[in-house]
């Protein structure tokens, strides 16, 4: 595993981000981050609450533009294309706050990202159902294909939300928490989930307060704290890092 | 000096056109409903100074002071009994219920008052005086300074008295309302009553400068409308401003290009205005 | 499902609809007229009128049409003041209801469009409600009207205006921008140019309005002799008060096509009222002899005492209207709607409201307009063709009145 | 997603309407065209406010633009009916397309506000044109037959219900429910919500504009008051909620009901009619808001209590 993260150097880079700064009304959320994701990476991102990690991912999303900064997907420039473009080019996410389509079923949800995603998605309903049926046994949902996506309790949602990016066959996915929430077991699942994920080519960049679950998928963590980015590296290394135990776990114990 | 004049019409008249979309500025704003019967209030309020005038014979500025005691308690009703009802469902269906209501306001207007024109006609109505060449009609001066003081009077409630911090909380939270310990279905059917006040005595200044009868109303909501948007929801002296602004353009437009403009440029305004900068003059809904 | 159900009842029952039964000695005339809404305030002439009228020739024991004694009836339905609505009306008053003829509404734009259907079922149409020009230039055969032609309102007042001293010379011409009042404004802007009087100020208003002030600044500016107004009554009572109000002086004159022959103009204004002049098509004379009134003065009395204010022309009209169908079935001998609607294209009688009472080519009255002012609170007629009464004239200004 | 049985019914449902003017009375056949056209006005108004949940008060501008595209042709071009309803069609889509790019970039209440004003400068606008008549309006030739009138008005329904029918059971139909769901996550989805926002309002505006131009010609007299009026788009509102937004029979069901419900009481009670709208109305929203087939669900559910669950729900 550490060896992936240390030939990054060679493997051919999907995404890269070029000092990207985001303000909010003169407060700093983002402060000229850059990073780079080699492609079939899974980087790990963590840091304190409002470190300002969902707002880096809704800048790779597209939902917020940077005010500083260039971000590149596979070598183009796509600051100013928009959100569903950047589905096009392979990018999905999830998000943080839950956003399914609550009148939809779970099987519609689904179908959606299989429909519009990835090079604008596939053009037959009947196919994308198909994928959609097993991008939802795949995360464990076949037994609520057909239940209201509002019906659902928290972790189904969140395997929904991942289900639903997943139908997109993205080349990068963002995932923004998705096992907050989830008991010991669930998130052994998620994290199996996520390797079988990785094993299919997909690059991914991984929000999470789970350590147990960052230390255990990524092959580089980054540390985000008031906006800068802190550390990155090896995972062990990394959260191993004083600096990181004090901006992220100091707070805790103190 | 014909435009001095025209200019001068156009900011008295927008006085008046501000204090109408005060009340539903103020509705929209904290309550989050559109009112379509807003006009249909102004109307109501304006029958009211009306047949004050008419049966005791009190000068309708001091019958404007009544009438808008009786609106307040005709909007805290309304609020209190009907409006609070559905304040939580979605934006459509308030529309669609002040529109029934619009509906329902007028008919019972035709039916109680007839259609027959109704003019609140004091002795002094017609008079006017000179300044700088120009002739103000008292009246209109009048109106305007009444509908400036309302506006200030609506400032100092919200921003200096403790109902008026509780009204504003509550348009930003609703549960704010009761950290100041006052029953939000009570403070609601309040900030209603006081919007139907205000439409009430815009209706009684109206009525002393044009003819009531009981289908002025919608004119009267559109024209609310586009003065509350343009003016913004928040502060009450930017309605009034933006009352103004709708007033010279509306003068203005009949000057260079003809009477029958004036709807095309307020209209042209709102949807301008909106599509320009829609988020500046209207809180997230 | 339950929806199909339905859909499946609503589409069987509006298949199904009934005829009404009718009784064979009556003549049924409809009508839809302005009952509430904003043009109601002259709708209810047209009610009163049409029912008073029918009421009196039962009362004189109806009509013989073809050796047989008819009575008349009246169904009238509320048009809401919605045009859309009265096309509805009138062809539910054909269809459903049966009548046999066919009534007006009030105002040009609405019988514009009624007036098509009438024509489409081909059943005639007497109204009383529509002057525009426009409704007689499409060739409808079965389509008249009491009203004379709306280009020709201000004919008599331009005509008079050569005869007054001084004369005006400088005018402004204010209009409203419907069907009725365009015809006025276009007739009267060719009528002043042959009179070489000078248009200083020729302004046009959306329907509706209230706020005159920038016209009236515009024609304080040009200080005109005199103004011409057509539109509204609502319109011209607010366009008073604000003159007044804006001390807005024409040297000479002003006058409105609507409003002043009203009671409520007078009303409404009070004092303010005086010196306004104005038009009619009909004033209350005993001159104008009437088969079931007696006279003109008689059904002004009757319609008094019946209603609790006066009628105006909009009355007389609409009493004319009934009138003329009954003139025309006696004539016509028949119900056939071809024979009565060829009937009436040649009668000619004297009645409450004309004394040639008969329909020009085109289908609509040719009537002078008689210039009216309001004397010290009461209506005078001033000028036909000639001077009925002294002008009080020039108007004096605002702040030189008592 | 749909059943057969309310296909099986819709389509003879279509059969019985459209031998009306064959058994039926002229009152029924003048009833229908009314009836018909309102319910597609409705069906069109779904196809955006149903289905993407934009709530739009300018769909009688589209309605005016083809009244108004269709009466021009006619009267000062001497075109025939049918190039009369393209031209009337074309203009309305144009106009659909134009405006709609900057105003569906407005969310929700925003998106309703503009169109409500647009409507409003629309119909100035049109008033001030001598070519549309200014505010007099146009008359039209006359034309005899209206069971004419009555298929045309029939068949665009079925049209636009096809088409709405297609729709819900469409690729592009999901885009436009998840447009309605949730913008955002649909756009991060790779949903083009402008362009399915926008070719949404298009196909609603061919549609009411068509209903618009039959409409004109049928009652040969079209004026700015009338064709661009904002209580048509507003009974539009209320069919199409009434009989359930976003359903395909929905809207032509409820605004059938509503139709036949107003033409008894306009023709009965006259006058109080509107006294009655607007009663109906304001207890419509405040007990069954959700319309018409939620409604029928929730009463199969909770019987009357369902009313009072709605105001529980939705008072303060």
């Amino acid at each position: 595993m550490n060896e992936v993260a240390n030939v990054a150097p060679q493997a051919k880079t999907i995404m890269e981000a070029r000092g990207i700064t985001k303000r909010f009304q003169g407060l700093v959320s983002v402060d000229k981050v850059s990073f780079s994701l080699a492609e079939n990476e899974i980087l790990g991102l963590i840091g304190p609450n409002g470190a300002g990690k969902t707002t880096l991912v809704n800048m790779i999303g597209g939902t917020l533009k940077p005010n500083e900064g260039d971000l590149l997907f596979e070598g183009e420039r796509i600051n100013d294309v928009s959100p569903y473009r950047r589905a096009h080019l392979g990018i999905a996410r999830t998000f943080q706050i839950m956003k399914p389509f609550p009148g939809m079923s779970v099987l519609e949800n689904v179908a959606v990202g299989a429909l519009f995603g990835r090079d604008g998605g596939e053009k037959s309903m009947a196919k994308a159902r198909e994928i959609a049926r097993e991008w939802i046994t795949f995360t464990g949902l076949g037994q609520r294909m057909d239940a209201h996506a509002d019906a659902l309790g928290g972790p189904d949602r969140k395997r929904l939300e991942f289900a639903k990016a997943l139908a997109m066959g993205p080349k990068l996915l963002l995932l923004d928490e998705v096992m907050a929430g989830l008991n010991h077991v669930e998130v052994d699942e998620m994290v199996e989930l996520i390797k079988k994920i990785r094993a299919r080519g997909v690059t991914l960049l991984v929000i999470e307060h789970v350590i147990k679950a960052i230390r255990s998928l990524s092959d580089r963590v980054m540390v985000l704290h008031h906006g800068e980015r802190i550390a990155e590296g090896d995972p062990a290394l990394v959260l191993a890092d004083p600096r990181v135990v004090e901006a992220y776990l100091g707070k805790r114990r103190t | 000096m014909v435009l001095a004049q025209i200019l001068l019409n156009g900011i008295l008249l927008g006085g008046l056109y501000g204090l109408m979309a005060l009340g539903m500025a103020l509705v929209w704003g904290v309550l989050n409903i559109v009112n379509l019967a807003h006009g249909a209030l102004i109307m109501l309020g304006g029958y009211v100074v009306y047949y004050i005038f008419v049966f005791t014979g009190l000068d309708p500025f001091a019958a404007i002071a009544v009438a808008m005691v009786i609106m307040f308690g005709v909007g805290f009703l309304l609020q209190y009994g009907l409006l609070n009802l559905i304040v939580r469902s979605a934006l459509l269906n308030t529309l669609l219920i002040t529109f029934g209501l619009d509906v329902v306001i007028t008919y019972l207007a035709q039916f109680l008052f007839t259609a027959d024109f109704r003019t609140i006609n004091p002795s002094y109505a017609g008079a006017n005086f000179s300044a700088f060449g120009l002739t103000v009609p008292g009246i209109r001066f009048a109106a305007f300074v009444v509908a400036i003081a309302l506006a200030a009077a609506l400032w100092w409630l919200l921003n200096r008295r403790p109902l008026g911090l509780a009204i504003r909380a509550t348009s930003q939270n609703l549960v704010a309302a009761r950290l100041y310990g006052v029953d939000p279905r009570i403070l609601y059917a309040v900030t209603f009553g006081i919007g139907t006040a205000l439409a009430g005595a815009a209706g009684g200044l109206y009525g002393m400068i044009a003819n009531l009868t009981p289908y002025i109303g919608a004119s009267l909501t559109a024209k609310s409308f586009v003065i509350a948007i343009i003016g913004g929801l928040t502060n009450p002296f930017n309605v009034i401003l933006g009352g103004i602004v709708v007033g010279i353009a509306e003068s203005l437009a009949t000057l260079y290009f003809g009477a029958t403009y004036s709807d095309v440029v307020s209209f042209g305004l709102l949807v301008l205005v909106l599509v320009v900068r829609p988020t500046r003059t209207l809180r997230a809904a | 499902m339950k929806n199909s159900i339905v859909a499946l009842a609503a589409a069987a029952a509006f298949a199904s609809s009934v005829g009404l039964a009718r009784a064979d000695n009556v003549i049924t005339l409809g009508a839809s007229v302005q009952l509430t809404g904003s043009s109601a305030n002259t709708g209810r002439y047209y009610r009163d009128a049409y029912g008073l009228t029918i009421a009196k020739i039962n009362e004189a024991g109806g009509i013989k049409v073809g050796g047989k004694t008819y009575k008349l009836a009246l169904k009238i339905l509320d048009n809401q003041s919605d045009v859309n609505l009265s096309v509805r009306q009138y062809v539910q008053l054909i269809t459903s209801d049966k009548v046999n003829f066919l009534l007006g509404p009030f105002a040009s734009n609405f019988a514009l469009s009624d007036s098509s259907i009438a024509e489409k079922y081909q059943i005639p149409m007497v109204q009383g409600g529509g002057a525009s020009t426009q409704i007689y230039t499409r060739h409808y055969k079965y389509i008249f009207g009491t009203l004379p032609a709306a280009d020709d309102y201000y004919a008599s007042t331009i005509e008079m205006f050569g005869k007054l001293q001084p004369k005006p010379e400088t005018v402004a011409l204010v209009a409203a921008d419907d069907s009725f009042d365009v015809s006025v404004a276009k007739g009267t802007r060719e009528r002043l140019k042959a009179a070489h009087m000078k248009i200083a100020v020729d302004a046009t208003y959306r329907e509706g309005n209230s706020d005159f002030s920038s016209i009236l600044t515009q024609i304080k500016a040009a200080n005109v002799d005199a103004i011409l107004w057509s539109g509204h009554e609502t319109e011209a009572l607010n366009f008073i008060r604000q003159m007044k109000s804006l001390n807005v002086n024409p040297k000479d004159y002003y006058g409105f096509t609507v409003g002043v022959p009203t009671e409520d103009f007078r009303k409404a204004l009070g004092k303010d009222a005086n010196y306004a002049f104005g038009m009619t098509s009909w004033l209350p004379s005993a001159t104008l002899k009437d088969r079931w009134f007696g006279d003109a003065l008689g059904f002004a009395k009757a319609y008094k005492a019946k209603f609790g204010y006066d009628p105006d022309y909009h009355a007389a009209s609409g009493a004319a209207d009934v009138e003329t169908f009954a003139v025309a079935l006696e004539k016509a001998g028949s119900l056939n709607p071809k024979a009565v609607r060829d009937a009436i294209a040649k009668i000619n009688f004297s009645s409450l409201y004309a004394l040639h009472t008969k329909y020009g080519e085109n289908g609509q009255i040719i009537l002078p307009q008689i210039v009216v002012q309001i004397q010290d609170g009461k209506l005078v007629p001033i000028y036909s063709d000639q001077f009925l009464n002294k002008p009080q004239y020039p108007v004096p200004p605002w702040n030189k009145r008592g | 997603m749909m059943g057969r049985w309310p296909l099986v019914l819709a389509v003879l449902v279509a059969i019985v309407l459209a031998g009306v003017p064959w058994f039926g009375n002229d009152v029924a056949v003048q009833f229908g065209i009314n009836a018909l056209l309102l319910a597609t006005l409705a069906q069109s108004w779904n196809i955006l406010g149903g289905f993407t949940g934009y709530v739009s008060f300018g769909n009688s501008v589209f309605y005016g633009l083809g009244t108004y595209g269709t009466a021009v042709a006619m009267t000062h071009f001497n075109l025939p009916f049918g190039v009369g309803l393209v031209v009337g069609a074309v203009v309305a889509m144009l106009c659909a397309a134009l405006v709609g790019i900057p105003i569906l970039r407005l969310r929700g209440p925003y998106f309703a506000i503009a169109t409500l004003g647009l409507n409003g400068a629309m119909a100035a606008i049109v008033s001030n044109l001598p070519i549309a008549g200014s505010n007099i309006g146009l008359v039209l030739p006359l034309m005899r037959g209206d069971a004419i009138f009555y298929e045309l008005a029939l068949a665009l329904l079925v049209v636009c219900t096809l088409t709405v029918l297609w729709i819900s059971s469409s690729r592009y139909g999901m885009a436009l429910v998840a447009i309605r769901e949730d913008e955002d996550a649909a756009g991060s989805m790779g949903v083009n919500a402008t362009l399915y926002k926008v070719t949404a309002l298009v196909l609603s505006a061919l549609f009411t504009a068509i209903a618009g131009g039959i409409h004109a010609y049928w009652s040969t007299f079209v004026d700015p008051a009338s064709a661009f009026d904002t209580t048509l788009n507003v009974r539009m509102v209320i069919m199409c909620v009434f009989g359930g937004p976003g359903t395909v029979f929905g809207p032509v069901v409820g605004s059938f009901i509503l139709s036949a419900v107003y033409e008894v009481l306009a023709s009965e009670i006259s006058t109080a009619a509107v006294l009655f709208f607007g009663l109906v109305i304001v207890l419509a929203v405040v007990f069954t808001p959700k319309g018409l087939t939620d409604l029928m669900a929730g009463a199969r559910r909770s019987g009357w209590r369902y009313l009072f669950r709605n105001i529980r729900e939705n008072r303060l």
